[in-house]
């Protein structure tokens, strides 16, 4: 085997049940790649890494990979991630979630935990619906799309993930697509060595569920969309607004440099000793 | 728990919200997650001063389901974790106590119990979250439960929660009503005694060896920490011994089962409790927590008047102290349970009886605590 | 027979009705070796209001740890001196902070303007339980002055312990001018407190 | 094999993993694959493939192996993922 | 209920939780919020197709704690309202399912039960939400659950529910098991029949009038809808009967005891089950929801067998059927519980149980229903 | 007694107990002034307001006012409030937070609320505190400030209400102060008036807490230094981002017109009740 | 006594199979009359894997509403056959996809390429189920064509009737050679199903 | 008694409700307020009173009252707003 598969199958977990549980064409498996090529890079060991997820499709992730892995309740990873990372901060925390965990659900863990720039890695697989629940609408439906629940037609706003993340905080915002699988792998590796809350949105398709209902093709079809609808940050800096219209935005959204909650705590943790001590 | 009191000790006034906080220190308690409620805010407030002092963490999170949740993550990072909130928030926190139950992460939770349902009394005591503790969380489950009728028991309760929690992998409950929690006592603490505390039993066998979940002869698996080495996978989903998701009933049911034996096959373990003058008593006061302290002035009392009173006070709430409770059925003719609420531990004590013991109770709801002269009254009246 | 000697201090939020609740107590439990159990009661989980703590004090386990009957009730506002006064036992002891209180509903009480002194003696309302507290000290003889001015210490902020004993010992000398001014009564002080 | 020394870029295609979605086949940018009548890819043309990896990098299976001759993916991937945007 | 069945009439083959959404609609609901969860969702999605073509509401919650209040803001506003859930969505209700009941607020409540505890086993049937149900939420509470184990009772059991919630104004939870939920059966739905319908009684009185929570002989208020000129305040405190918040004894007390009476004095309207040969069975079989199917066809199978076993199948678990269970006990020598958990309305029974009847049980949590052939065994065994 | 006073009593509870319970010169009660001085400028009848609230002190003020009234659980107002409107979208439903209510455990709800566009009127009393528990540290609370459970030192970032809100997707948003109780009630009356969902953000003292703790004095002096740190949106306009450093703009901060759910829903039932026809 | 038929419809999660238990459960029940229970089984909550309808159909209530022993097994994968073969009767009918089942674990059964056939005639693997529904028709006679015609039709989208329509036909067509290739075999249609 | 003509603003305090909280006194523009040794506001000066009414909008208590000649609120708010901003 060449070297990038055999990474790939050094992080696999042997005792588990392959191919794995998603769809044919689904982008999780995608995006499973792109995670374990930038862990890789990074030079993490296996051993530091805890991998936690919530419940849905992408929450299945972590079963496959040998690293510390933790399956969380629906929409609360973030939540057990924090206390992970507080009680043993050498521990490297990775949150993966669906859409609906992450901001459904776990909406308010999401902002709390780019507001308080705790040291984490989030990777949202946004597919614009529930997969694991058999298609309803998420916060991420985007309008007039129909879902099982809005079989007529959807008539919500959808939030935009990587937006919600910078005004809540967050110091590292990027976007890719599963079908730009390498800057996935370059946006990862740059979360994972960033010091605080660091999101990575990751768009992919349910075809399955959302491009059914839709009738928008399969796996290949939504990734040509992926591919057709997105821009690079940079290309979008020469684009006029009336150009970027129906079209976002991928690459390196915001990375900038915040106080980050472990050390600040560290100063509380001076303060409390000199102040027993006494 | 072997004691030796030894000097150099120090004397406190503390509440019993402090206590908890003392004994969750002393027991080696290092991260403490939760949100502010009436009446457990003392038992935050207290943990974010002293658990910098001592190296540990102190959060308050958005809200009590995400300070459960960071309390399991803290445990799986091999920190002993505690929460502490009230009823409202208790509710809250059901789903992902059923997690750690699931998924065998030890961890302490405080529920100070304040009058209910709903908003209710905010700042009144209650005995109502019993039933609640035992069955709040869906899908069936055990349930470790303590109630502290003392400063001094808030302490040492806390510390035995924490034993329990870790020696069974199992969240251990502390039950403390408003006055218990609020009540300012006393407490004498000897800076060096030996108190026993207990630490998850960690694997000893190479990684490749490890196995998550196995069985073993006390029915607890050995619990690796995150990051020493032993990677394994952590689910809510009902797993196999490895901690892969299963549906397989054959791996489900040995499992769900195991969870169940591992308390029960300990279960003389797990029993705390009193009792007070009931050996040749003709009625026995059944009580715990805050009325458990009127219960035993009652019992005085009528003693005083001739009456042969005695009185079970109960410390351990779940498992349900089936044993001593029988003993005073089969010894006592009458039988009261006075509690702050409709009749939760009375119809337990109703499910074990099998004799013709009667029972008797005392329900009170209005937010104040019931008085040693009520259930006197009351033991007049059936007596 | 065992003894009891059961307390309740009361007024509106803010007078400092708690802090003196757990400064009597240690001033019992802990300096004077006693057997202390101190509870207290808010109003709805809201601001202001009325605030009342109660510390009862005994030379054994203390069972029921609210007070029963009052051996000594300190009403330091009208509503609270309306409210509680009816809880005293027959010869129980009834101090009033004067300030506020002015209907005294029994015969027998005590009438000190603490507040009245916190503000004119020491130009600071916030002390007026400390006074309060030095009155009960004389009035009662529960505790010792060296054990409350010990509590009293350990629990003002660094900076205010002159402030504060001060405070106490006026509480103490304005008692034993109170004390001429009201009915004589004898108490016995280890009787049996059967409630 | 990764000692192995070949020539020519060889692609294997695991089977028992392939979920035969189609994707490799799709967005290969020199044609080198094709999917037979159950939908499974093979390398139809072998001689034109172009060593860019991304059919390896888009399987969500991982059944898929690029094995290249001189380079490896860590070095082409910066510039590569500017080429693909 | 009364019914005259007339033609037109309809056969549809429905899925239990379609035919929820059917009796829901006749009932009269016409709001609906909720979030997806298995196996649950067909209700969510049956009634976001449905709602809106009667001019009713469907609105898909960021959870199922926002789910839960939305319904109680709905009902509060006048419309009859539902939501649909599994284990951890029910878990996360429970806060706000006992503001409900505090403020009684008429709403249903419906958990399709799957394998816990935790997220369990999201696709397989389990009845271990039972005890839940009744103590899920804090502080002390009365509720009303029902369980059908056919199509048609999901349907008919449904509109009993609203009637219910509207006649007590309290939450009605139906408890329906995987097994029911995702079944299809015929049902027959007669287009004109008669379905009694209760709506909450409003106050007739002039406004400066309405105490909204007075107690009446029936123990339940009547209940203005917001916007209909009755204003009044509505809140989780404990509260006077003008509903404003209090923590006086003396109002607290026949509040909550009231809360308790209004169920408890209306006991027998509340009890829903069939006896199936009982009368001179020697062994019963106490079960509910799917596994009363097992037990019927047990107790035929049995009685072919000239065994003289009949069957109580509960469709009312909360209140517990008391006196239902008691009759039988009083006539049985044997009881069997067959249940899919580790026990929970075999406490019940056992808790009834004042004679000398023997309580026998069978626990399966794996995942799988228990059959008929399982029961058959444990007769034979216990016979 | 003259109009204004008069008005206010109109809309007060006889029977309800006076002084209410919030401590002496807390902010809450000059916002509860405003709101119903709005309410009678708008014109809408006491029955056809709703006006919901959550738990905390801010949680207390429905109580006081001759509406229909909800004092819900904590964090979820906004939550019941969206039944109340979908099921009766005649009625006017107002829902008045504190910070913590609004945005720590109720965090998620809002920016849902905000994203669906649903016809309410938020209102969110800042005072940076828990004022209800005694003073523990809300996501409000700026960094550096103390707090009963940050006796050292407060290490987190503060959340911008506001600027989340538009995020969110919030149509209209206002920011004021008690200070400025006149603009307050433009603010309100502006904000009732709006179709979609609404944001009132009123900057509040806690002195009994907040200013205790934090030295900063009593209710004036802290309403003092809302005069001194608040600045218009129009005078914001001209000033320079030195000019504004530590300053806080107040005005109108977003008005804009976006689909409004119950519009939206509308279209749903028209296409529902025709399928159903055919 | 009362008449009780079970059948077990199995394969893998995308070749219609639950549809086809609510067809074959509206033909009986609502287009014959009968009782009938139709329950299924997923794999856990995710995508993929196999797939499980169950019908029982009876002249009477039905009590335990899965399947017991089998009359009937459609095995639409070979996982499926191997995992469920061991629940036929006696007598029961097995029948499979051949285009997916090459092991055929008992004797008697019938081999139908039902996929090949929707793939080749149709041009629409999508048909499998309902070409095998109507084998089903005709292997079992316990349901008529023109019930099961009227099921089909009334549960597919509109403006595949036809398509449809053709499908059950070929499966019938196909069934009738199918029972030319199997051992002989006695079926008592309403014997006792005591299980 | 809103029909009564007066000449000059009277401001009334309703010490019923007052809590002495000093709001009033504090932000009078124009110095007509003073508190008394209990901290309750009293009109010291009520020939300076400008009827601006900030005093009766700023109480938390709504325990002060200003009767004002020929303007009312309605009229003067916008205007206020701005000028005090
Ligand atoms: C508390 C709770 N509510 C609901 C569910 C059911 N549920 C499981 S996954 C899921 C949503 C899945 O969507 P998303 O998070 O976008 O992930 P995807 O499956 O699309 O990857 C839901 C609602 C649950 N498991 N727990
Ligand atoms: C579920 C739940 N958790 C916690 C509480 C306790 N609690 C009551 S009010 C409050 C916060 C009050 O702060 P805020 O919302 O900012 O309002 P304020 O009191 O400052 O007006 C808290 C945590 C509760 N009532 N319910
Ligand atoms: S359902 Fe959608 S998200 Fe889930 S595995 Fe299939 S394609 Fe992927
Ligand atoms: S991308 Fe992978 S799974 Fe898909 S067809 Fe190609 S090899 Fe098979
Ligand atoms: S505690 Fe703070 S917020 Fe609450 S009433 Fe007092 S000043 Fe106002
Ligand atoms: S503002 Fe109101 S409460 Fe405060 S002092 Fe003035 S009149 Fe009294």
């Amino acid at each position: 085997m060449p070297e990038i598969t055999k990474l790939i199958h050094k992080y696999l977990r042997h005792d588990k049940k392959f191919p794995h549980v998603w769809c044919p064409g689904c982008g999780i498996g995608i995006m499973l790649g792109a995670l374990i090529r930038a862990i890789d890079r990074c030079g993490f060991t296996k051993d530091e890494i805890v991998l936690v997820s919530g419940i849905g499709c992408t929450g299945r992730l972590p079963v496959y990979v040998d690293f510390n892995t933790l399956h969380t309740t629906h929409g609360r990873a973030l939540a057990f991630a924090t206390g992970i990372k507080l009680a043993n901060p050498k521990l490297k925390v990775i949150v993966v979630m669906g859409d609906g965990d992450a901001v459904a659900i776990g909406g308010n863990h999401f902002i709390h935990a780019a507001r308080r720039n705790i040291d984490l890695t989030a990777i949202i697989l946004n597919n614009s619906i529930y997969g694991m629940t058999g298609g309803q609408y998420s916060p991420t439906t985007p309008y007039g799309m129909k879902t099982t629940t809005s079989s007529y037609i959807h008539i919500e706003q959808a939030f935009n993930i990587s937006e919600l993340a910078v005004t809540a905080g967050a110091p590292f915002v990027g976007r890719g697509t599963v079908y730009h699988a390498k800057l996935l792998d370059s946006l990862m590796e740059k979360a994972f060595l960033k010091k605080g809350f660091a999101v990575v949105e990751v768009i992919s398709h349910c075809h399955t569920q959302f491009g059914k209902l839709n009738k928008m093709g399969g796996a290949v079809e939504m990734m040509q969309w992926q591919k057709d609808h997105a821009v690079t940050v940079e290309k979008a800096a020469t684009m006029s607004e009336e150009e970027l219209k129906g079209k976002f935005k991928i690459g390196v959204l915001v990375d900038k440099e915040l106080p980050v909650y472990l050390d600040e705590y560290e100063k509380i943790r001076q303060m409390a000793m000199s102040k027993k001590e006494k | 728990m072997k004691k030796k009191p030894k000097t150099p000790y120090k004397e406190f006034l503390l509440q019993g919200n402090e206590a908890i906080v003392e004994g969750a220190l002393r027991a080696g308690c290092r991260f403490f997650a939760g949100y502010p409620i009436t009446p457990a805010t003392e038992i935050a407030e207290a943990m974010s001063v002293k658990l910098p002092q001592v190296g540990g963490t102190y959060i308050q999170m958005e809200d009590e389901i995400a300070s459960m949740a960071a309390v399991i993550g803290a445990s799986l990072a091999g920190v002993k974790s505690m929460t502490a909130t009230s009823g409202p928030g208790f509710s809250l926190m059901q789903e992902n106590l059923g997690f750690a139950i699931m998924a065998e992460v030890p961890c302490v939770i405080v529920d100070a119990m304040r009058g209910g349902p709903s908003t209710g009394l905010p700042t009144s005591p209650s005995q109502s979250d019993v039933m609640q503790a035992r069955w709040g969380t869906h899908g069936d489950h055990p349930i470790i439960a303590l109630c502290p009728s003392t400063v001094r028991e808030c302490y040492d309760l806390t510390i035995k929660a924490f034993n329990l929690s870790e020696k069974f992998r199992n969240p251990v409950i502390i039950l403390v009503d408003e006055v218990v929690a609020h009540m300012r006592e006393k407490i004498t603490i000897f800076e060096d005694e030996e108190v026993e505390i207990f630490n998850r039993i960690k694997p000893n066998m190479p990684p490749e060896w490890y196995i998550p979940y196995v069985d073993t002869p006390s029915g607890v698996p050995p619990m690796a920490n995150f990051g020493e080495g032993y990677r394994y996978h952590v689910t809510g989903l009902t797993h196999d011994i490895r901690g892969f998701p299963t549906s397989r009933p054959d791996e489900i049911d040995p499992f769900i089962r195991r969870l169940f034996r591992k308390i029960s096959q300990h279960f003389s373990e797990l029993q705390f409790g009193e009792f007070y003058e009931t050996d040749d008593a003709d009625i026995t006061i059944i009580a715990y927590g805050c009325v458990a302290r009127s219960a035993k002035r009652a019992a005085i009392d009528a003693r005083q008047k001739g009456l042969k009173v005695g009185m079970l006070k109960l410390n351990t709430l779940w498992p349900f102290m089936r044993t001593a409770v029988e003993k005073v059925l089969n010894t006592s003719k009458i039988v009261i349970v006075p509690e702050m609420n409709m009749g939760q531990i009375s119809r337990e004590v109703k499910r074990v009886n099998k004799g013709s013991t009667k029972i008797f109770t005392i329900n009170k709801v209005d937010g104040t605590i019931i008085t040693p002269q009520e259930i006197l009254a009351r033991i007049k009246e059936v007596g | 027979m065992s003894f009891r000697y059961d307390i309740r201090l009361s007024g509106s939020g803010g007078q400092g009705i708690i802090l003196m609740g757990i400064i009597l107590a240690e001033a019992a439990g802990i300096y004077e070796g006693r057997h202390v159990s101190q509870t207290q009661s808010y109003g709805p989980e809201a601001r202001g209001g009325s605030s009342k703590a109660e510390v009862v004090i005994s030379d054994i386990d203390i069972d029921y740890p609210k007070a029963l009957k009052l051996d000594v009730l300190l009403a330091m506002n009208q509503k609270s001196c309306d409210d509680y006064y009816m809880d005293l036992k027959p010869d129980g002891i009834l101090i009033v902070d004067s300030t506020f209180v002015k209907q005294i509903p029994i015969a027998r009480a005590y009438q000190i303007p603490f507040t009245r002194i916190a503000r004119e003696k020491f130009g600071k309302e916030m002390v007026a339980n400390i006074i309060a507290l030095g009155a009960i000290t004389k009035l009662t003889d529960i505790v010792s002055p060296k054990s409350m001015e010990k509590a009293v210490l350990a629990r003002v902020p660094k900076g205010t312990e002159k402030l504060n004993k001060d405070a106490l010992n006026a509480g103490m000398a304005e008692a034993i001018k109170a004390r001429k001014n009201i009915l004589p009564f004898v108490r016995s002080e280890r009787e049996d407190e059967d409630t | 094999m990764s000692g192995k020394k070949e020539k020519k870029t060889k692609i294997d295609i695991f089977k028992g993993w392939c979920k035969a979605c189609g994707i490799c086949e799709a967005f290969c940018p020199a044609g080198v694959l094709a999917r037979d009548e159950a939908g499974y890819p093979y390398v139809k043309f072998p001689e034109k493939c172009i060593s860019c990896g991304w059919c390896e990098l888009r399987c969500p299976d991982f059944a898929i192996t690029v094995y290249k001759k001189d380079k490896d993916f860590k070095e082409i991937d910066e510039e590569e993922t500017k080429n693909t945007l």
